[in-house]
């Protein structure tokens, strides 16, 4: 069924193009809304949906200091590829995502998505699957630093 | 038998107390547990909940190793 | 159960405080979504999602040129309402929605909101339960003119 | 019979072809239907749809409408 879209994607307008992936990155650099923003911006997208993951103070009961996000090489890759996934949901029409690596403080922002779609239902069930699917399955790593001086490996045992 | 290089990452590799080592093993499993034995139970826990990588691909416990391969160990992800 | 939670909002730090409603608006002049992220921003937040609603050049099939939104004298209080009932729902911690009114042209913004909770699940569900609710529960009228010359009341017959 | 003030809101009053006027009825329902024949065919099939204020407060087509009030015609609400 994809194929059969893909093979004509101009040929009627009454058909649902493809979605598309128009950025998705893992860098130390800093990441902002904007930028995935100005992605997914098209004449056809009614509804854009998007999320920012930032930096608790609070860890179930523990004051957070600082987080130290850091990745497998092929994590870009397979951010890519979760993201293709969520691009093919129904109704997408521009995904973008970014993730952040190093360190970040309280409030500092580690993730950002946008999903443009022509009906915003679609929109935000394509972002929430998006960023469930960043979480647990593109290989990042996160250790807190707390404000007692203690540290840990988030959900590594 | 194969002579394996072992990748420890993140949680791994704080646990291990280094980033990679070389050792023999048939297996994944076989690997992991002289890896456990040699570093101790702080690693032994993190390994409960790792994936594995052989030369890249997703591999099991009982994947068997090829001579030369690079075992990678990833604690459970957490992005977000 | 409100009533008991608001009135110790901080004697049990396990105990989650009602969501506030920060920012809600009703206005001709530009809405972004840097305004509403930033209504929402706090230490304790973990997740905010953010939904843009901007002017599709389609209307099922038919090309747009303008839409043209107004809205009765007791929108805002209505848009209140309904932001205030989206706060007070699960895990939220702070709210913010603008509808912009006026003549906007293809991929203006016509409506942003956005909503900080603890957790991303929430913050999703709550974003899409206010942006349902604004497009349903508040006196907004939207007027469409199409490339062809002709032109509409949005939903009124 | 109340003599009432009734204000057409977005199509209401594209339809209608005013923004206000006044007439007699004794219910939201009479003083529609003394509107539709008043203004034909396309208020007729706007009212169907609307929604309706007296005074500011929410009122059904059976609301009885006191001498003086200000009935409000208001279309489906179409944001975001």
């Amino acid at each position: 069924m994809l194929d059969e879209r893909s093979s004509d994607p101009d040929g009627d307008p009454r058909r649902e193009p493809l979605g598309v992936l128009t950025l998705a990155a893992i860098r130390p650099a800093e990441i902002t809304l904007d930028e995935v923003l100005g992605a997914v911006r098209d004449p056809g997208t009614g509804g854009i949906a998007l999320f920012a993951g930032t930096v608790r103070d609070d860890d179930e009961g523990r004051g957070v200091r600082l987080l130290e996000y850091s990745c497998h090489p092929s994590a870009e890759t397979e951010l890519r590829r979760v993201a293709e996934r969520a691009a093919a949901l129904p109704g997408v029409r521009r995904l973008a995502v970014l993730h952040r690596i190093g360190s970040l403080h309280v409030g500092e922002t580690a993730v950002v998505a946008a999903v443009g779609a022509a009906h915003r239902g679609e929109a935000f069930d394509a972002c929430h699957a998006l960023v469930d699917a960043v979480k647990h399955e593109v290989p990042l790593w996160k250790h807190q630093e707390f404000t007692d001086g203690t540290q840990e490996w988030v959900g590594a045992c | 038998m194969a002579e394996v290089t072992v990748r420890y990452w993140a949680a791994a590799k704080a646990a291990a107390g280094i980033a990679e080592e070389s050792l023999e093993a048939a297996t994944v499993g076989a690997a992991m547990a002289t890896a456990a034995f040699r570093h101790g139970d702080a690693l032994t826990a993190v390994l409960e909940h790792c994936s594995f990588l052989i030369d890249g691909l997703r591999a099991s416990v009982e994947t068997p190793l090829p001579e030369g391969a690079v075992v990678e160990v990833l604690p459970p992800f957490a992005g977000g």
